[in-house]
């Protein structure tokens, strides 16, 4: 197809898709009407239930928990995908160049790493008390990590997060979130039903399981967003090499 | 319906515009950027903190991150 | 005014369609997909809101003031949303430097292998 | 029992993180063997729960969320007897694609093996799902992995765009269905499908519904390659690796039509009661010209992974048809068909997968004679393509009498006509393809195939047993499949009760048992079935001698006459993911509209 015999058959159904698209949402509710009942009920009945203060967060790693799961395990796949289609960079052994080369920018790139990590494991901890959790503090983990190869070099990177180690902290944190699943389904209950005791409100250790998925989450996003990031640089630590064709 | 809100759907709004319009590779990783920031403060106005929260770090850290590392490996214009 | 907020959602979802096809570039292109995709952060977030509705929240809060907050569920699903939109991109990024690596190019008119 | 619900999916997620922490300080062959086991497991489980499913719906809360008054706090897994049989089907295909890849993975350590098990727990979740979000989710965990599988091969440029057409198109539909989520949600207040059914039930069907309805089919019939959102699937299935096309083709793709009918039954068919002729002609219509469209590409190919991509094409459409009828017949007809369909093409394409180590090509042309060597692959080959095509009794027979049924209880009777002139011309093309490579028959060139890169590889292998084996298995089993006793009765029960809503709704949400079944009396096959099978078969070999002796030339004159056609079906093939953008916009607003006017 020609670029305009395409963009007319995209215009032609542009007009189509625009007139569903209105025709439906004229039927929801007035904006800042929401009509209920599924959010309405978990913020009467969150906080007793599950002892924390985070409605959001008691969502995401428990009554939902499930969806989380599986997010998870979508993030590992794509780790494991980006692994997989960027490997030419990581199989050949060329001269690795380092990609920042001014010494003031590395220095300060050095300094941020405290404070992100830092806030990092600030947003994590507090995930389910106040906003944040184990998905946002992961990837300020991950960027602290790759703050020490973006300001330092690549080699000190690699030191840092060497991928066996990554590699095993991702497989064992996403292990972590099934078999969790499984043993309290062992243990007479529901897949992923919390038995652990509830602590008091608004405290770190309550919430039950919901601080341990949190922290699981937190290792798997940490280690598959530096796995993903780091394929990404690796690619630029190698020359690029004429296409074949 | 406060002020805040349009003003910041309005910023969204034409922020997606930008983001499509700009064709320079690099130029437009920076405006994706901004347009991440832009829904972050309709996410926060919108009584969402955490999905605010959650787009700062994936719409101004992780995805520039990959971007401009994907736009260096290619150059910008191909 | 009271349904702006739906019709930014779809504005934004049609304006990403226009930019992948008319994309010269893969890198541009898969972006716009990401913008297509925030199309729908937008709408769940819109939909699940209350007028004067406070964050899900609760410190000390007496219950009756539960029922003003705004809906936590589709705050869950935009974040798992999120989630999915970031790690597509990387997967798209990923396959557009092999199409490069493979090809030397990344305009669509020019990666058409796969004819007829 | 309903803890055998979460099983088939934990398992090969456990088993990926696993081999992701421990398969760096392993030996070789533990990754083969994990992933072998674990899909082993999932399989098994589905199986369990196949049976268990017997007799009620297995309802599995996660968290232990129960519904309190209707309103569903948590996620659930419902399983009924189709879901589970495609979670089954889902899992044997993975074992066995895992057995056909025995060693052949290595130089990427586990990576392959940890997709591969993502991807099954990422299909068996998304049709165990019973809540609509989650069914998001788990579309998602199958298309990130299945998007990745399919370029393994990234120094082969048609690979990584094919990847890339295949992953752009699926995301749009995952979209869709995100704002046809949210636009339900919106009205309902509700995610899980039982409970969204309940709210509309006596609702009129207003905007909201029929757009939230097309942007949701839409969605799925994108994973369905539904004509004009299947370019993606041709692109895709031609470049992965063979062993990975074994499950793509054989049953990825089914799970889109899955879930429509799932939603369709659980939700929609409530407030569209009064309408349903409307949905049903719709949908139909697309049905039939994805598996005309389908059969026709198919005849124009030489790379026989294309070849057979189309031909999945073309069935997809017969089981659109199917379900799009709305009756239980045309339902249980799709469910038999998708199930001798799967594990058929699973066979045909490990078979050319042995074809490219043997030859070092799947082109029909630079294959000519070269199968003359291989008796046993030759004789496999040819009962996987006459059972596809419907031997009466064996294969694909059994759908095709129980659609034929439906199709006239739904007054279409002239719908298994169309259904037989696709399979002639996909039965035409694969016994074409079969006459070249194993007998060598006809021509070596044929201006009417579409041109193929030049890919020969030197490589030429005896043709393991072990792979030569689970192809004949695969083969056997889906020839027989439509002989297990008392399946064309458990299939209709089933169907019955998958249309069943209250009966569904109850089940959910209020633990309440299903009905019990009312005994049913289905023919194995029917008299016009079992014509129209030999009418197939007969109008495939036909079609075949035509294109490969001199009465071609006749062919030829007309395929003159039909130059413009064939001309204009090729150049809307394009592969390029901008045309495929604009076509998906377009087919959008098309359902959509379409079904505005019908159901106003």
């Amino acid at each position: 197809m020609s670029a305009r015999a395409r963009l007319a058959l995209f215009a032609a159904g542009g007009v189509g898709l625009a007139f569903l698209l209105a025709w439906g949402f004229s039927g929801l509710a007035d904006f800042g009407h929401y009509p209920g009942p599924y959010g309405d009920v978990l913020n009467r009945v969150a906080v007793g239930q599950r002892h924390v203060t985070s409605v959001v967060a008691a969502t995401v790693f428990d009554y939902r928990g499930f969806d989380t799961l599986g997010e998870e395990f979508i993030l590992f796949a794509s780790a494991a995908g980006v692994a997989l289609l960027l490997r030419e960079a990581r199989q050949r052994d060329a001269v690795l160049r380092d990609p920042v080369a001014d010494r003031t920018v590395r220095a300060v790139g050095l300094l941020l790493v405290g404070p992100a990590v830092l806030l990092g494991l600030y947003v994590v901890a507090f995930g389910y008390l106040t906003p944040g959790g184990g998905f946002q503090g992961g990837v300020l983990l991950a960027a602290g990590l790759v703050l020490v190869w973006a300001a330092g070099s690549y080699r000190a990177y690699s030191r840092v997060s060497p991928t066996t180690v990554v590699d095993l902290a991702e497989g064992l944190a996403a292990a972590a979130f099934p078999a969790l699943g499984l043993a309290l389904l062992a243990s007479g209950g529901a897949f992923l039903e919390n038995v652990l005791p509830l602590g008091t409100r608004g405290s770190l250790l309550s919430g039950g399981t919901i601080p341990l998925l949190n922290w699981t989450a937190a290792i798997t996003v940490t280690a598959a967003v530096t796995l993903i990031v780091a394929e990404f640089l690796e690619e630029l630590a190698v020359p690029l090499r004429r296409p074949t064709r | 319906m406060i002020v805040l809100q349009v003003v910041s759907l309005a910023l969204v709004a034409s922020g997606a515009v930008a983001v499509v319009l700009v064709r320079d590779l690099a130029r437009q990783a920076l405006v994706n950027a901004l347009y991440g920031l832009a829904l972050a403060v309709l996410f926060l106005v919108l009584q969402a903190p955490d999905v605010a929260l959650s787009e700062v770090v994936v719409g101004a850290i992780a995805v520039p991150l990959v971007l401009l590392a994907a736009i260096r490996r290619v150059g910008r214009r191909t | 005014m009271s349904y702006l907020p739906y019709a930014v959602a779809g504005w934004i979802f049609l304006v990403g369609l226009y930019g992948i096809v008319t994309s010269r570039n893969l890198i541009h292109l898969i972006v716009c997909v990401s913008v297509v995709q925030s199309s729908t952060y937008v709408l769940l977030l819109t939909i699940g809101y209350k007028e004067h509705g406070t964050a899900p929240i609760f410190k000390d809060l007496p219950l009756a003031e539960s029922q003003r907050a705004v809906d936590p569920v589709v705050q869950a699903l935009t974040l798992t949303d999120i989630v999915v939109g970031v790690t597509v991109l990387a997967l798209l990024l990923a396959l557009a430097l092999d199409a490069h690596r493979a090809t030397g190019t990344l305009d669509p008119d020019e990666l058409r292998a796969l004819k007829g | 029992m309903d803890w055998l619900a979460p099983l088939p999916v934990a398992v090969p997620l456990l088993a990926a993180a696993a081999l992701t922490a421990f398969g760096q300080f392993a030996p070789p062959r533990v990754d083969d063997l994990t992933g072998i086991l674990a899909a082993a497991a999932s399989t098994v489980f589905s199986a369990l729960l196949l049976a268990e499913a017997r007799g009620d719906l297995v309802v599995h809360w996660f968290g232990g969320w129960r519904p309190n008054g209707g309103v569903a706090l948590g996620i659930s897994f419902v399983v009924d007897e189709l879901g589970a049989g495609l979670a089954l089907l889902a899992g044997v295909l993975v074992t066995a694609s895992l057995v056909f890849a025995w060693r052949y993975f290595d130089e990427v350590g586990t990576l392959f093996h940890v997709l591969m098990l993502l991807f099954l727990a990422g299909m068996v979740g998304f049709v165990l799902s019973g809540d609509l979000f989650n069914m998001f989710v788990f579309f998602e965990v199958m298309g990130v992995s299945a998007y990745a599988l399919t370029a393994y091969r990234i120094e082969d440029r048609s690979a990584v765009q094919g990847a890339i057409n295949f992953a752009v198109v699926n995301s749009l539909g995952a979209f869709l269905l995100l704002i046809g989520i949210a636009l339900l949600y919106g009205r309902t207040g509700a995610l899980n499908l039982a409970q969204m059914g309940n709210a509309v039930t006596t609702a009129s069907p207003d905007g909201l519904l029929v757009v939230a309805f097309a942007l949701l089919a839409t969605g799925f019939l994108v994973k369905a390659a539904a004509v004009p959102f299947h370019f993606w699937l041709a692109d895709a299935y031609a470049v992965a690796p063979t062993t990975v096309c074994v499950v793509f083709a054989g049953v990825m793709s089914d799970l889109g039509i899955y879930a429509l009918a799932r939603i369709y039954w659980t939700v929609f068919s409530g407030p569209f009661a009064s309408e349903a002729g409307a949905v049903r002609a719709v949908l139909l219509g697309a049905g039939i010209l994805t598996a005309l469209v389908g059969a026709a590409m198919c005849f124009l190919q030489r790379h026989l992974k294309r070849l057979l991509a189309f031909a999945v094409i073309s069935h997809l459409g017969v089981f659109l048809s199917g379900v799009a009828l709305l009756d239980p017949r045309g339902l249980a007809g799709a469910g038999a068909y998708v199930g001798a369909h799967g594990l058929l093409i699973g066979g045909l394409f490990i078979s050319t997968g042995m074809l490219r180590r043997r030859a070092g090509s799947v082109d029909e042309l630079a294959l000519h004679g070269r199968g003359r060597a291989l008796p046993v692959l030759r004789a496999v080959v040819l009962a996987g393509v006459v059972g596809l095509t419907g031997l009466p009794l064996l294969g694909v027979s059994l759908g095709h009498s129980l659609l034929a049924e439906g199709a006239h209880e739904a007054g279409y009777p002239w719908l298994p006509a169309v259904v037989t002139l696709a399979a002639a011309i996909v039965a035409g093309a694969l016994l074409r393809a079969w006459a070249r490579v194993f007998l060598g028959a006809g021509p070596r060139q044929d201006a009417l195939l579409s041109p193929e890169p030049e890919e020969e590889e030197s490589v030429s292998e005896e043709p393991s047993s072990l792979r030569l084996a689970t192809a004949t298995v695969l083969v056997a089993a889906g020839l027989l499949l439509p002989l297990a006793p008392g399946l064309p009765g458990q299939l209709v029960q089933a169907a019955e009760r998958f249309q069943d809503r209250p009966a569904y709704a109850g089940a959910v949400l209020d633990g309440r048992p299903v009905p019990a079944e009312t005994a049913v009396h289905v023919q194995r096959i029917t008299l016009d079935a079992a014509f129209y099978g030999l009418a197939a078969l007969a109008g495939g070999v036909l079609i075949a001698t035509m294109a490969l002796t001199p009465a071609r030339r006749r062919l030829s004159g007309l395929g003159r006459r039909a130059d413009p056609l064939v001309r204009g079906l090729r150049a809307v093939h394009s592969g390029h993911v901008g045309d495929y953008t604009a076509w998906f916009v377009f087919g959008t607003a098309v359902l959509g509209v379409l079904l505005s006017l019908g159901v106003h």
